[in-house]
């Protein structure tokens, strides 16, 4: 029988090498252990610390800016609880709240596409069950190398069918999401999953221990050998032989039907009001959890590691420790409600057990086969994580880029360039139908999606008597955000904010998903001090708040980062849902206006991209106010139903967001540009959006735009079957359904 | 009295709140019928919605037809209980043999979510009642293993003797054979759907209201017995 | 302790989208000595006991009763 | 004219909640004696010419490539 490491043997043997550097932490902080117990560590307090201290579950290199999210935030009275939970929780009115959150699953989406994506939307959706809340619906945030490489062919199948088998399994609708293409994700595809749930107000659920005598439980899946990479080191270094641990997979494999399970359990357990504390198990497993709990709730806690139901027989503490099994929750219940716990655990065929209780000594003890072999501070672990204030630098290149401005490229001439660019845009890959992708993924689930694929925003009624509903959307620009990553962070935060207000929600809050390159390099650490001071400014300006969200660091191939990526969400609340705009041109006779100011602005542009494969330049320019004036516009015609239809502009400008919006509902226009033909068609300005406006309302809607400053051309009519461009060109609608329609199935079947 | 509908959840079913919902727009009370009692509680039908039972492992409707439920469900389909499966009910129904044939892989080899157009070709069930011969209404499919396949002789009883409730209009999704959407027993009283008409009751919701007919001719036929 | 394999297949005359999508991608590869390609099941399960006549006989019900749909399916049962 | 099989099932430390589904299928049916079922796929390769030496070498690329995922995956290659 193997000897395993226990708290007497490491006071015993102070000296006895232990392989910190292999489990990632720095011979500073293996002191720093070492000084906060008193002696070494045993292996399992290693795990621990080197699991908890890891970049993903203790932000050692980004804290010290995500700070700027709370220091800036705006005041605001709807946020029931902010960063630092689970998920951050949102009043939205009549007693409900809606909490939300997006995630990173890019490495382990590369490694195994399927597993890996579908690991991730498992992974964000009990991040919000554990808020004590219903999960209601998803979105997919994606990004892979070119569309045309064989890797992609490779990736982006498996990551969708991935994302459809869990999310559709599951029984959530997913309501949206992003689809891009640039040859920086080849070898680190971008797979962000955002999940959203609802509650009553009394509902919310913290993720702490209380109450010293409680029991702790650990129900869900069986854990096993998933994911424990590190545990392997721990194994082959501690105990001199490969054997054990030389067969631990990293990939980990998920059970979308345990999840159902376990969230209708989990439901039925608060409903019952038997969960005093509760934690889903997420990268850092039992001891992310464990150690979570009790610093959360100030109290110690006592596990018999024993107890922990295994699928492999064999895995030893420290493995215990740091597997990765999907599926797990761990709650903390009083004694008296353990029996009647088991009971709804059953019920569901959910495996439950006991595993320790909650201790008065404010210290996390954990025993294995009788000995100790944990004795240490839970929030050492959990809170009290090293720090860095990274070197951050401005990239050599990065003036030269902004000095590469695109508006001495050659531009189409005449209607029959324009007419061919407008098409060659629309077909792209980026700009063109994402229908093969979300024809995966059920939207109808749960019967109260209003808007999906291919709206601005999705939009999910929360209340079928009044109306009140939530609108969700995601954006990200790494080209922009490589030309300026302060800027890029807000105009992704303005697109989806204007997404949302599009369908005329109130935007509310904000949730962020920040895809960089390594923290070591002072590029990439410059970078995402810049993304991140710009979105929490832009945040502070538009008067929403980030509530939670997540870092993923390390996305580069070798010495090469990728574009910086941060992935931006905003959720709004609908008044009405009833009242929802959406961008199908339906009916003719409506006249279409253009919202917003328009400049020649093409740096970072789909059409820069497309037309002369060119990135530099500045992107362009943030107008946060105007941002504002927009939504409160769109706000005040879908209450008054003025319009019949509206859609942002952002990748491919009027060009793209016109051919949208006719093929969208199944009407053409016939518009006039009101300036310069290429810039009109193909700048990318921010703060812009097109309308159709309801016959008869024209003047009232005229109005709201006067009243707002929000300047309203009237560039056309809805109607016929063509996108005709008067004194330009035409295009019948079959000939832009056919680019918008094959560029996908082409590539992927 | 209003008609009771009950409405089956096995481990994995998703659409059952739908499902009761739909019932209720139409007029009827939806009773929750649970996979692991045996026990009917005296409803007028029964709906087996969509989802994953099971997770849809092994075979789709493969382990929910071994349900507790479903050896009460069994000898009252074949007394003549109005009994609708929806998509993973159809599965279910399929695999119990409640009704011939089996549901196959989509030809796509993807899971397939979008609206259809459907043709009624049978409105002498309790569940079809309502719409007229040859109508064609729009539903949503969603499914990942909806193909309907069946051996030849089977196929052809089906459409000699007017067992083919529904088929899809245009282009075939998903590979089934003879382009069948939904199909019933001889006596015409179970009926397996692919396709949802819970999730086309409500154009803000749905892509039409058209599927409420489905709901509304159970509560017409059990009003009338 | 026993391991017994069941195997799967779906009948000849049964419609088999998904070997016939491999069947050609084996010939995209550069495989054209590939005329067909079936996709099917296999289970190994894993048996306390012997396999013995009855457990081999049991195995066979549980087989054509949960494991295959003998409506499309037929399958093999063998205690390597 | 030949027949290959190709088996391919989930590595043995791979999670396999499909098999474990199965499993408690069986026991609910009865069938005790489970004490687990993996569940993996078979291929029936029928193949122009017979399966000699240089043909099985292509079939194993061809499983590495495109039947298994070796990441997750193994196979093993008959000529029954
Ligand atoms: N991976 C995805 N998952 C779900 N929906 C997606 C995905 N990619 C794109 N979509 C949807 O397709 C539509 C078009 O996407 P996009 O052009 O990026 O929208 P926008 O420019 O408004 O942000 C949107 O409704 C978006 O939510
Ligand atoms: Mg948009």
């Amino acid at each position: 029988m193997t000897r395993h490491d226990t708290v007497a043997r490491a006071a015993a043997t102070p000296e006895r090498p232990q392989p910190h550097a292999e489990l990632g932490l720095t011979a500073a902080e293996y002191a720093r252990i070492r000084e906060i117990l008193g002696r070494r560590p045993t292996d399992a307090e290693l795990a621990i610390y080197s699991v908890m201290w890891s970049e993903h579950c203790s932000y050692k290199s980004s804290k010290a800016h995500l700070r700027q999210f709370a220091e800036k935030a705006p005041p605001t009275e709807a946020l029931l609880a902010g960063i630092g939970h689970n998920a951050g929780v949102v009043d939205i009115g009549q007693g409900y709240a809606v909490t939300f959150k997006i995630e990173s699953h890019n490495h382990p989406s590369y490694v195994e596409p399927f597993q890996g994506a579908a690991t991730g939307v498992g992974g964000i959706v009990r991040d919000i069950l554990a808020m004590g809340a219903r999960p209601v619906a998803v979105m997919d945030a994606l990004r892979f190398g070119p569309a045309d490489a064989p890797d992609t062919r490779r990736v982006l199948p498996g990551v969708v069918s991935g994302i459809s088998f869990y999310g559709n399994c599951l029984g959530l609708p997913n309501i949206g999401g992003e689809l891009a293409f640039d040859p920086c994700y080849a070898g680190n595809p971008l797979v962000n999953a955002l999940c959203v749930g609802v509650m009553r107000h009394g509902d919310l659920k913290r993720a702490a221990a209380e109450g010293p005598g409680n029991k702790v439980v650990l129900f869900g899946s069986r854990t096993g050998p998933d994911g424990i990479g590190g545990a392997s080191v721990l194994a082959s270094a501690s105990f001199g032989g490969a054997g054990e641990g030389a067969k631990r997979p990293s990939v980990q494999v998920g059970d979308p039907f345990m999840e159902k399970l376990l969230i209708e359990c989990c439901l039925e357990l608060y409903a019952a009001g038997l969960v005093v504390g509760v934690q889903d198990l997420g990268a850092a497993g039992v001891s992310c959890a464990t150690t979570e709990l009790a610093a959360g709730g100030g109290v110690g806690m006592r596990v018999d590691l024993d107890a922990v139901p295994l699928r492999d027989a064999a895995l030893g503490p420290a493995e215990i420790l740091m597997s990765e099994s999907q599926e797990r929750m761990m709650a903390i219940v009083e004694p008296a409600g353990v029996g009647r716990f088991m009971e709804i655990c059953a019920r569901w065929d959910v495996p439950a057990e006991v595993i320790g209780e909650v201790t008065g000594t404010g210290r996390l003890e954990m025993t294995w086969h009788g000995e100790l072999i944990v004795d240490l501070p839970p929030g050492s672990a959990a809170d009290d994580g090293p720090v860095y204030d990274r070197s951050a630098l401005r990239p050599a290149g990065q003036r030269e880029l902004a000095a590469d401005d695109p508006s001495a490229l050659p531009r189409p001439a005449g209607a029959a360039g324009l007419r061919a660019g407008l098409l060659a845009l629309l077909a792209s890959p980026d700009a063109a139908d994402k229908a093969w992708v979300t024809e995966q993924y059920d939207s109808y689930v749960r019967g109260d999606t209003v808007l999906a694929a291919p709206q601005d925003a999705g939009l999910v009624r929360i209340d079928e008597r009044t109306g009140l509903g939530i609108a969700l959307a995601t954006d990200g620009n790494g080209r922009y955000t490589l030309l300026d990553p302060y800027a890029g962070a807000q105009l992704a935060l303005a697109e989806a904010y204007r997404n949302v207000a599009v369908t005329g929600a109130r935007p509310l809050a904000v949730t962020n998903c920040m895809n960089f390159g390594s923290p070591e390099d002072p590029a990439v650490m410059w970078q995402f001090a810049e993304a991140v001071r710009g979105l929490a400014d832009a945040c502070a300006a538009l008067g929403v708040p980030v509530t939670g969200g997540n870092v993923s660091f390390y996305n580069q191939t070798g010495g090469t980062a990728i574009h910086p990526t941060p992935v931006i969400g905003v959720l709004g609340v609908h008044d009405d849902v009833r009242q929802r705009l959406s961008l199908g041109f339906r009916e003719a006779g409506a006249s279409v206006l253009l919202l917003g100011r328009t400049a020649a602005e093409f740096g970072g542009s789909l059409w820069a991209r497309i037309a002369h494969g060119h990135l530099g330049g500045r992107p362009p320019r943030v107008d946060l106010d105007a941002e504002r004036q927009l939504a409160a516009v769109f706000a005040a015609a879908a209450a008054g139903g003025l319009l019949a239809a509206a859609h942002d502009l952002s990748d491919g400008g009027l060009a793209v967001a016109l051919a949208e919006c006719c093929l969208a509902g199944g009407a053409g226009c016939t518009v006039s540009l009101p300036g310069d033909p290429f810039t009109s068609l193909f700048s990318e300005s921010s703060a812009r959006a097109l309308v159709a406006v309801r016959p008869g309302c024209e003047a009232a809607f005229a109005g709201l735009c006067a009243d707002r400053g929000v300047p309203a051309a009237v560039i056309g009519t809805t109607g016929g079957q063509h996108l005709a461009v008067t004194g330009g060109f035409s295009i019948s609608l079959d000939e832009l359904r056919a680019a918008h329609r094959q560029t996908l199935p082409g590539l992927f079947g | 009295m209003t008609t009771r509908v009950g409405v089956i959840t096995f481990p994995g079913s998703l659409d059952d709140k739908d499902a009761a919902r739909a019932v209720r727009r139409a007029g009827g009370e939806a009773v929750p019928l649970w996979h692991a009692d045996r026990d009917l509680h005296g409803v007028d039908a029964v709906i087996l919605p969509g989802g994953f039972s099971y997770g849809d492992y092994l075979r789709c409707g493969a382990i929910a037809r071994f349900a507790p439920v479903m050896t009460e469900l069994v000898p009252a389909a074949r007394a003549g209980l109005p009994v609708l499966g929806i998509c993973n009910g159809f599965q279910i129904l399929c695999e119990a043999h409640l009704l011939p044939g089996a549901l196959t892989r989509n030809s796509g080899l993807r899971f397939v979510s979008k609206d259809v157009r459907l043709r009624m070709e049978s409105t002498a069930t309790p569940w079809t009642r309502q719409f007229a011969a040859g109508q064609e209404i729009t539903v949503v499919l969603k499914s990942g293993e909806g193909a309907y396949m069946a051996g030849p002789v089977t196929l052809a009883e089906l459409g000699a003797r007017g067992l083919v409730v529904a088929r899809y209009a245009g282009a075939n999704p998903n590979g089934s054979a003879a382009g069948i959407a939904g199909i019933c027993n001889e006596a015409g009283n179970v009926v397996g759907l692919m396709p949802h008409p819970e999730h086309a009751i409500d154009a803000l919701t749905g892509p039409s209201a058209d599927g409420l007919g489905f709901f509304a001719s159970v509560l017409l036929a059990a009003e009338r017995t | 302790m026993a391991r017994v394999v069941v195997d799967v297949m779906l009948k000849p005359e049964i419609h088999d989208p998904q070997g016939e999508a491999i069947a050609s991608a084996c010939r995209r590869l550069g495989f054209g000595q590939i005329l067909g390609v079936r996709q099917g099941k296999r289970f190994e399960l894993e048996i306390g006991g012997s396999a013995d006549d009855a457990v081999m006989a049991r195995i066979a019900e549980l087989a054509a009763e949960l494991l295959a749909n003998p409506v499309i399916e037929e399958f093999e049962i063998r205690a390597p």
